[in-house]
């Protein structure tokens, strides 16, 4: 009845005008910039574009993965191998970058930007005056806050490498922390963090509020950088960090205090899944949910060099039983995955065509979500 | 239609001759960083039934009388616009990402709302200060005059009179109806 | 014989060691750069990427359309909507661009920089120090060398609009000459330019060797700017430029001196292909050989707001006889075009995907040369 | 393979649903200045039969005992090479393009020449000092280790000791037959 009277109306309104009435649009005010909420909802995720054809100009993009619209959120600069951390308890954003007064030439200016996540501007920056942070395609590892936010550690790399301490209260840069023939910074109890090294072993180095170095441990070799060493992106389950091997071993390191304990390795892989060549492999391959599970992007026919191609499965462990719990077949290659820590977590793929798609932990397609033309974000940070 | 035709033919040749295993892996090689250069053909891109790009969710205005999409390049208010559309960038159609400044200084086109049949004057304001968003890049001309009449020219990089003039998107900002039709 | 012995040794030494001997391969030096002839043979071109995704990251790229290898020669950066011209006379490359010294903030500088066409260095730059210079999309138009390339015409917009004087011996910024209501720098006599204006007329400028205006012309309104306005990328054949209406009107300016004359028009079209609504468009549409051709991207069911889109063919008119002689159906649709000095003249055109095809101007196709991933060379300039 | 056959799925799908004269404006719309998203498929890209690049001509090195494209990512020398190929962008497979600067500090690879069957040292070289060449990205990874071992890691900016950090391309120098194969 009441539909027929609305066919009705509308009948009458295009016979007498042609059009229907509507309002008249209202003049829109200028200026007009959008904002965000100071804390975002825990399906945001930060896409890390690194441009390769253009690296100075860089991104960090915000999207929102269980959105349908209006998934992307803003996003803020990062040139030059920049690297990107969001603090969870100020409403910050960090990013380490290095610009040149000529755009690719002349003076060159390393800087931590700090960006407020509200409005996404930059309101602060802190040089870095030896202009020596790692330009390294870009990871997790190589910027991290410790010790509730109050540090954030920055990786040097000249190639001698450090560890830069700055005060993020301040934005002091309180010390720089040499840590020779290791690399990447694995946080490490309150105040302190680990490295990898290239010997197979590992350094831990703790520092005190002033950032000066209170405790160092080098951990003998433990694995075969020559024969099948760890990948340098762990996955993160609480304070234990996952490292997996080139060929499949799971090396879980406990790193709840400043002195690293190395525990017990298992595998991903049965002997026949072994004899197939089934590798871990990708950009960030590796990620954990809230439940302790493992998500690692696999491929068949892994060797000499695939380790870095991604793969067409990903597989999901729980880390208590070291068992595979689910194989999840994906519509297009992974690249690098996140989970994000929603009350229902979702699976974010980097696939090889450099497009976001959107599962479900279960391996259910949500949607595909384009970052932009020409965009390369392999590196996916959940909400901290 | 003769341009995507061969655009075809030649992709689905390519793909016939891409068949061993080694050459898979030889691809991935080049795939894996490569993939940068986007993998999505420009028809595939465009030819959305809708008019939308592919990865980018569908909005609506939310005002009466304002039909269409905002993330769509056939949405009316960007009749004359170049660029990114700032609706796929954190904005909306006439409110920038967060983060940019908003250019004061603008150029108009006059684009007809089919909710209403009337001719409205918009304001292309561009956004400033951040990198090329790089979402829903679009150009529609017209009305479009060279750029020896500026405020009806949409080549121009209108961030002028803001603290950076780096371009990131571009909005279409209603204005108002226009009196001459 | 010759082959038979050939294949003999060959499966002799498979047998004996499975690889021919050859020679070992020499270490090779470090560090090498290489470099190119002060002088670029005329198959070169000079393509201009503006990189809508990352403007603050373009680049002109110098490339032989003639060449099956080695084609890609060199480049040099271009920052943030940047213009480009080459000198012939003095083996340099001038760039007009602007850098931020936080990448896309921060403070601005305009310069002119000034490369060695034999070492693609930046030998020198003169800063502009009023930051002023025109950004908009690249065209041939916004940056001149006149008078014997002693002068180096530089397009101010604020939007007002003006016309910078540097001399290239000494680097130094001689004058500013205002074009209030006109925009653009087509050169016009020894010391001189002519603007389009907005009223459908044109101003012309003269100066004198310490860039002091001596001469002014204000051309009263010859085109309607409403109805069929002149794109304002004309064609040069000598000192006249063609510029070409929406719907396909020629009108030849003669700027051999510095008060320009307004030639007759003639029409690309017949009434029939008028009534198909065939029109130029496309970015660099328009362009001209040795022989007093014009080439013409031209698009059919053409409309309001088509002549930006390119077209499927390029037709070639001899500007004396003011008839087509040729019609080139392009493999893909041209966006921009340009044609070589050589010899043997070659049609380079900038597709619609933003590969260069190359044709020869009987539209022959030649080959397909890739500027680079995610490259947008619309502007194509050939030796001058 | 199955994701080759996806992807050439969906393109013929969206092509064939596109047929209308308004969606060819519409998407040329969108297409002139959207290009810049590159109209080739990686699988268009990667699927030469010689493993070489659309739009890049062939090469040789002139070297006796050398055999190979130095403009493919198959050549010999590149088993542990990441980025774009210096012999695409105005260089060679052992120099740099005009105007950039070898980096002095590097990492090394040990890559067997087909044409002798033994191992040489290659030192990939970065060239440094312009944007990125955009030509020919190419990723191999044999014998490539992690970041904690530099000289064998191909994910650093090895632009090191060069008057500017920012990479261009890379090479792939022999410096000698390796002693321990």
């Amino acid at each position: 009845m009441r539909k027929i009277l609305f066919n009705g109306i509308s009948a009458l309104l295009f016979a007498c005008c042609a059009l229907p009435v509507v309002a008249e649009l209202k003049p829109e005010p200028i200026p007009s910039v959008a904002t965000l909420p100071a804390t975002y909802p825990d399906s945001w995720i930060f896409a890390h574009d690194v441009n390769f054809n253009s690296m100075i100009a860089g991104k960090v993009a915000i999207i929102d993965v269980a959105a349908d619209a209006k998934e992307f959120k803003g996003f803020i600069d990062a040139s030059m191998m920049a690297n990107f951390v969001e603090s969870k308890v100020k409403p910050r954003l960090y990013v380490a970058e290095s610009f040149f007064s000529r755009g690719t030439t002349g003076t060159r200016t390393d800087v931590i930007s700090i960006y407020d996540k509200a409005t996404l501007k930059r309101i602060k920056e802190v040089v870095l005056p030896k202009n020596n942070r790692a330009q390294i395609v870009a990871s997790k590892h190589m910027l991290k806050l410790v010790d509730n936010d109050k540090y954030l550690l920055i990786l040097a790399f000249t190639p001698a490498t450090s560890v830069i301490v700055m005060d993020t209260d301040t934005g002091e840069l309180l010390s720089e922390l040499p840590i020779a023939g290791c690399n990447l910074v694995y946080p490490a109890g309150d105040k302190g963090f680990a490295s990898l090294c290239g010997n197979g072993g590992m350094k831990a180095v703790a520092f005190d509020e002033s950032g000066q170095e209170t405790e160092r441990y080098d951990i003998p070799p433990f694995f075969s950088v020559e024969d099948d060493p760890l990948f340098d992106k762990p996955a993160f389950i609480g304070s234990t960090a996952y490292f997996l091997s080139y060929k499949s071993q799971v090396q879980p390191i406990d790193l709840a205090t400043s002195k690293p304990k190395i525990l017990p390795t298992w595998s991903l892989v049965s002997d026949e899944e072994a004899a197939e060549n089934w590798r871990p492999g990708g950009w960030q391959f590796a990620t954990s949910d809230g439940a302790q599970k493992l998500y690692v992007v696999m491929h068949k026919d892994g060797y000499n060099g695939s380790h870095k191609f991604g793969g067409e499965e990903v597989w999901v462990f729980d880390t208590q039983s070291q068992q595979r719990i689910q194989r999840i077949a994906l519509k297009k290659n992974a690249f690098s995955i996140e989970v994000t820590r929603s009350a229902t977590p979702l699976l974010v793929v980097t696939n090889t065509e450099m497009g976001l798609d959107i599962y479900t932990t279960d391996g259910d397609y949500q949607r595909f979500i384009s970052v932009g033309d020409s965009t390369m974000p392999i590196v996916l940070h959940r909400g901290r | 239609m003769k341009f995507l035709d061969k655009l075809m033919e030649r992709s689905s040749r390519k793909v016939a001759q891409n068949t061993s295993r080694r050459h898979m892996l030889t691809n991935l090689s080049k795939l894996m960083v490569g993939a940068a250069a986007i993998p999505l053909l420009p028809v595939a891109r465009a030819s959305e039934a809708t008019g939308g790009y592919p990865g980018v969710g569908k909005q609506v205005s939310g005002l009466d009388g304002d039909p269409g999409d905002p993330t769509s390049c056939d949405y009316w208010r960007y009749c004359a616009i170049d660029g990114f559309l700032c609706s796929c960038c954190g904005g909306t159609a006439s409110s920038c990402p967060p983060g940019t400044e908003m250019s004061p200084i603008t150029w108009i086109g006059t684009c007809r709302n089919p909710a209403d049949g009337k001719d409205y004057i918009i304001s292309y304001n561009d956004c400033c200060g951040k990198t090329s968003c790089g979402r829903c890049l679009c150009n529609r001309n017209e009305n479009d005059k060279p750029v020896y009449r500026p405020q009806a020219n949409n080549d121009i990089n209108w961030c002028l009179g803001t603290s950076s003039s780096v371009y990131t998107c571009s909005t279409g900002v209603v204005l108002g109806v226009a009196v001459d039709g």
